[in-house]
């Protein structure tokens, strides 16, 4: 199972990974290419890209909005590997995207022409929400070959032989999505997330949780219950979506997106702090 | 049937869904298999009754004398619109709501487009006292009025749903995203042959009760099999149902082991399947508009909605906005079985436009006394434009009554120049 | 039966009709006596197989479940609301028209009141190829709607009637006035059992494939007679015709001739038929206004639209006004049968109010999966008004569906204070 | 049977009797009184008047309004004796209704107590268009315990046993319908008088015409086709009507209808003086 270095990489220092999610396009190409980069310097060790599909069934409508926007702007599959290359960052980028988008890129049906694509802008890995482990297959050839992450979801219903399926093809780290439901900030954090990391607690990859975080508080309790990395998405296009309503400056939007990555970030970093050290990895 | 392994048909089919529902698809395949296949505890006994009771099940097939004589064939019509709450939906519904019974979950959800599966659904779930909630779209609430009525009379939630162009394909995603968030104790009751395994299969299942009777009733009465079955296709339930039981009438020589002392073929049934054609068979790339949901004819192999199928979709994978004058057509995919039958050559795909189906539409109002649907239209447009493609004795599915449509058929026909005699001025009086 | 001779039940029937009507009422009864009681040219069974092919039946007898439990008694829903057109109305109407037919008639009339027996008849009409007309009163194309639309859709010409206050009564008086002037072609298809001989007979004997059905299907399911039968009554039709297999299970001792072995008295079947109660049983002798319809309980004898029963009607004689939320129940007269049999105690005639058949209908809705017409409405609410007076096992006939009534009923609910949870305002979104 | 003598007096002379018909009542109580008056100055030899009931099925539009007119203005059966009663003409007037009416009047259910009173106020017969032959037994009964006529209607369609039935119960008139359908005025006159009248030719009765009759030349063409009568509703409730419309004086009314009685009634005789001299009746 391919291991792509750079996301390794990320996971093998001794700190937990913040991985912030921005739909790519959104509200516009430049401004979100600006978005991206300042997460960058808020801190994200990682960052999850949405390459938006028009049907985004595990999205909730934070994101879904954000996805009609970045449509609406003209994001397509050729311009998000543009926009990938265009970009000044210097952290893994994960795409988060719909199988269809990925099944149909290039000449022929299949998702090769897309992951071979995707390898040579440079990203690390994918997370395809509809793509369950049982239709994985091709894909997961696809990432092997080009050596990309193929990053899965363990949902709080997931249990018994087919944890144990994902555990074999999971790779680059686990989505431990925090609570049932569409992505969405909440005001709390779910008593699912310390369920579904205990689920796979001896599992040898790292475990990001993501869905629902939204404050710095969150991200540190999530890190004490023992995550390696904390994924934030509708909490940060929430305030792409405020500045694209509000007709607020690139720079005045960058400059909050920032300053949330950044208490995200601290907040990680103080679960850290308060928890035991943690094991080493190999 | 062609679903040989696993949830597949040829290529189609699969599980394209959240992981977190994964889970609930594997406890549903399970129910399907020991309720639906096996009839444990007597699943399949009890619907029946419940088909009968309270569907209304046998329903008729009806020697259509008007039509055989217009078009020299004789022409019968399954009488679907017959059925509890005027449509081959309830077939379904009772089914999957009496399902989630057995399986013990205490919530139904369901999409639904022209809102003949989301009365179907409410009318069930009122039926066996689970409270449902039903989404549907803000454009399809709009011009199907009269079925939101009901669902909210038996007792239904409807929550509208405003993302996109608010039909079908934006409800059914809606839909899944409830169920992401409520699996545990809630079943989606989905509408058609569509979705992740094991829907496409039990939905057809469900529904295939309909050439069951069919076939029967047409031997009984023509004391043959029929040259041709015509039904329309939206997701296409309609059709798995009108078609199940012919399926294997393929005029294919029958293996050594069936033949019985001659080595005659089988009868060939042809099976035909009308989408819709809207205003045109042309596509909007730009836009990302298909102004038709002739997914059979137009579409190409895809991911949706949990299934991998033919789908309406630009070069890049987006799914398009369908569109059609019938809210049940409007659908951007169609059933992986479907997709598959036509590819094996088994199911000819045909369409015809918004015209032909409201001319369709007047011409069996007036002729036969039977206001069908406008999905339901579509497949008598066909035998019009096709009198001589569907042989001697041709079933025709009446899938739905029009009652729900009356409004938009008096806007849809005022707008255009029909080449059937309405007099629209009639209309007003009463307005 | 009770018409022992000439088209009289006890006091009440006969043929009070303008002379120029005359023979061509001599006529129909010659067509009635040699089609439909002696099944001359195999007309009956030509009209059974219409029945079940064209109208969907026999129709089910379902088992009510959450009905039972809630009154602790048995009850079994005849679902007339299934059969073609969606009301029992087309049991009549197709056999007057093929009646029609067969006498060589080239034209068809009707008066509507609900507009259920005007698309029946013009349902049936475009099915057998006969050009339609139907008058219906301007207040009742008011608040049906959907049925104006229906029966246009049928080919039918919709003649309003704006004389008096637009009801049922004044399209039944403009329909003989039209008959009156072509009664050499035409044939008057009469919706209920009402008017000179041989209709109220006639209608009676279409109609009763109701209670033919119904008694077969409850010793089936049931092992047993009901302990009654319950059915809303407009002009009576399917109250009659729920009765009419019933009638005799008087519980009376049997006649030494029908005496098997023991002498054990028949089973006695309470017939109860539930008017419009509207919005109180007074009534304002000067502006000639009763706001209800209940003739059984409160009507008087006299002479109207061809038949001596009973009436709503002032002392001076002057018909009054009748007032119902529900059309079809909104009519001054009611069958001479049905009169006779109240007056000789064999049918226990009842009312209810408009609140409580609104209450009723949303009941059944939510309850049962099953949107009842409003005239129908009226029989539930007298179950529930009633749990105690219908035995362990009864029949409610379900006349009708809803789907006619929905504009009405939002209306009508937004306006009350109803004692059943309906939150009117999730009905808004979608106006 | 009963035949009241001054019926019969009308019908003995050797002229056609012009029977005009209004309903009592229309468009009000004082008004009406002044046109039936109007009438008899313009040669009406007898007077049918209408008491309105509130299903008229056997009325065409005109009638039918005229009813509802003379409903408003609070016409009803004991008012309508007094109207006869005050009345100041000469000619024999026949009352106009429907059985219902006739049925409930008095304490009892039946019609002997309408008669008893009808012929008390001095109403020589009655035309009752929804009762045919079949029906008619009562009150053919009280009538000629009253010394009242009841007169029947012969309809187009009206052939074989029927006739011979009515013909034994008809007294002082037989109404011939002219055509199929309501009454109402017309502008031709229908062969299917002739023909009517043809059919009932022997009867030793005499035979009025009516239904659509408009113009003194309609009254001629009537009488020369051996009609011994006329009877005119329609044309003459038109011209209360347009008066009530217009909210002409009661005279002025008056006087228009006085002038069209007198031009059927000329018609009339005119059409007498073309044919053939009428026999003697016994
Ligand atoms: C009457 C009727 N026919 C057909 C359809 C299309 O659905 P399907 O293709 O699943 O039969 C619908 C959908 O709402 C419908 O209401
Ligand atoms: C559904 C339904 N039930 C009952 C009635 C009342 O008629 P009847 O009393 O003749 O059955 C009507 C009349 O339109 C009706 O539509």
């Amino acid at each position: 199972m391919a291991e792509n270095e750079r996301l390794q990489a990320v996971f093998e220092r001794d700190e937990p990974a913040f991985i912030p999610y921005l739909a790519a396009g959104d509200p516009d190409y430049e401004a979100s290419k600006a978005y991206v980069e300042a997460l960058a310097r808020g801190g994200a060790d990682v960052i999850e890209l949405g390459l938006p599909f028009s049907e985004p069934i595990a999205e909730g409508p934070t994101i879904q909005n954000a996805i009609v926007r970045a449509l609406e702007s003209g994001m397509t599959p050729d311009r998000f590997f543009e926009f990938v290359e265009e970009l000044d960052v210097d952290v893994p980028l994960v795409c988060m995207t719909y199988y269809n988008l990925i099944y149909q890129y290039g000449s022929e049906d299949g998702p090769r022409p897309f992951v071979e694509k995707a390898a040579d802008v440079g990203l690390t890995g994918l997370v395809v929400p509809d793509l369950p482990a049982e239709e994985a297959g091709p894909l997961r050839a696809a990432c092997d070959e080009f050596g990309l992450d193929l990053v899965f979801i363990v949902a709080p219903t997931t249990e018994g032989e087919r944890l144990e399926r994902m555990r074999e093809q999971v790779s680059g780290y686990v989505y431990v999505q925090a609570r049932l439901g569409t992505t969405g900030a909440r005001d709390d954090v779910s008593d699912q997330t310390d369920e579904s990391l205990a689920r796979i607690d001896d599992w040898d990859v790292p475990k990001a949780v993501g869905f629902g975080i939204k404050e710095g508080e969150h991200a540190a309790r999530i890190v004490r219950a023992g995550a390696d990395g904390i994924i934030v998405g509708s909490a940060l296009v929430d305030i792409v979506a405020d500045g694209a309503k509000s007709d607020d400056s690139v720079e005045a939007v960058a400059e909050r997106l920032e300053r949330k990555a950044r208490e995200l970030k601290d907040g990680a970093l103080a679960g850290a702090a308060d928890s035991e050290p943690r094991p080493e990895r190999t | 049937m062609s679903d040989t392994h696993a949830g597949k048909f040829g290529p189609y089919g699969g599980q394209y869904v959240p992981e977190a529902l994964m889970p609930a698809i594997e406890e549903l395949t399970d129910a399907y298999e020991r309720y639906v296949l096996n009839n444990e505890d007597g699943f399949m006994d009890e619907f029946q009754d419940r088909l009968r009771d309270f569907g209304g099940r046998p329903i008729p097939l009806q020697y259509a004398e008007q039509l055989s004589e217009r078009y020299d064939t004789d022409v019968y019509l399954k009488r679907e619109d017959l059925l509890h709450g005027g449509a081959h939906k309830l077939n379904n519904a009772l089914g999957q709501v009496l399902l989630a019974k057995y399986m013990g979950k205490e919530r139904i959800i369901a999409e639904t487009g022209a809102g003949q599966h989301g009365t179907a659904t409410a009318m069930a779930a009122a039926h066996l006292d689970m409270p449902c909630e039903i989404y549907m779209g803000k454009t399809d609430i709009n011009r199907q009025r009269p079925n939101v009525f009901r669902m909210r009379l038996n007792g239904a939630e409807v929550n509208p749903v405003t993302v996109g162009r608010g039909t079908l394909k934006e409800a059914i995603s809606e839909t899944m995203r409830d169920w992401a968030t409520t699996v545990e104790n809630t079943h989606y009751v989905i509408g058609s042959v569509v979705g992740p395994a094991p829907f496409p299969q039990m939905v057809r299942d469900f529904q295939s009760v309909i050439s069951e009777e069919a076939r029967h009733q047409i031997e009984e009465q023509a004391g043959r099999l029929p040259d041709s079955v015509v039904a329309c296709a939206g997701g296409g339930s309609n059709t798995m149902g009108a078609f199940a039981n012919f399926v294997e009438d393929d005029g294919a020589e029958r293996s050594s082991a069936e033949k019985s002392s001659g080595d005659e073929p089988r009868d060939r049934v042809d099976l035909i399947a009308v989408e819709a054609g809207g205003s045109s068979l042309a596509v909007d790339e730009e836009s990302g508009v298909a102004p038709n949901s002739a997914t059979l004819s137009t579409g190409h192999e895809g991911v949706l909605h949990g299934a991998r199928t033919k789908l309406l979709q630009d070069s890049d994978g987006q799914i398009m906005e369908s569109h059609s004058v019938s809210a049940g057509l409007d659908y951007a995919g169609v059933g992986p079985e479907l997709a598959h039958l036509v590819d094996e050559g088994r199911v000819t795909p045909a369409n015809v436009d918004d015209d032909a189906a409201l001319e369709a539409f007047h011409r069996l109002s007036q002729e036969e006394g039977i206001i069908p649907a406008l999905e339901t239209a579509h497949a008598f447009a066909y035998l019009h434009e096709n009198p001589d493609a569907v042989g001697d004795v041709t079933i025709v599915n009446v899938s739905g009554r029009g009652d729900k449509d009356l409004e938009t058929v008096i806007e849809e026909t005022e707008k255009r120049d029909l080449d059937v005699d309405v007099d629209m001025s009639i209309f007003e009086g009463a307005m």
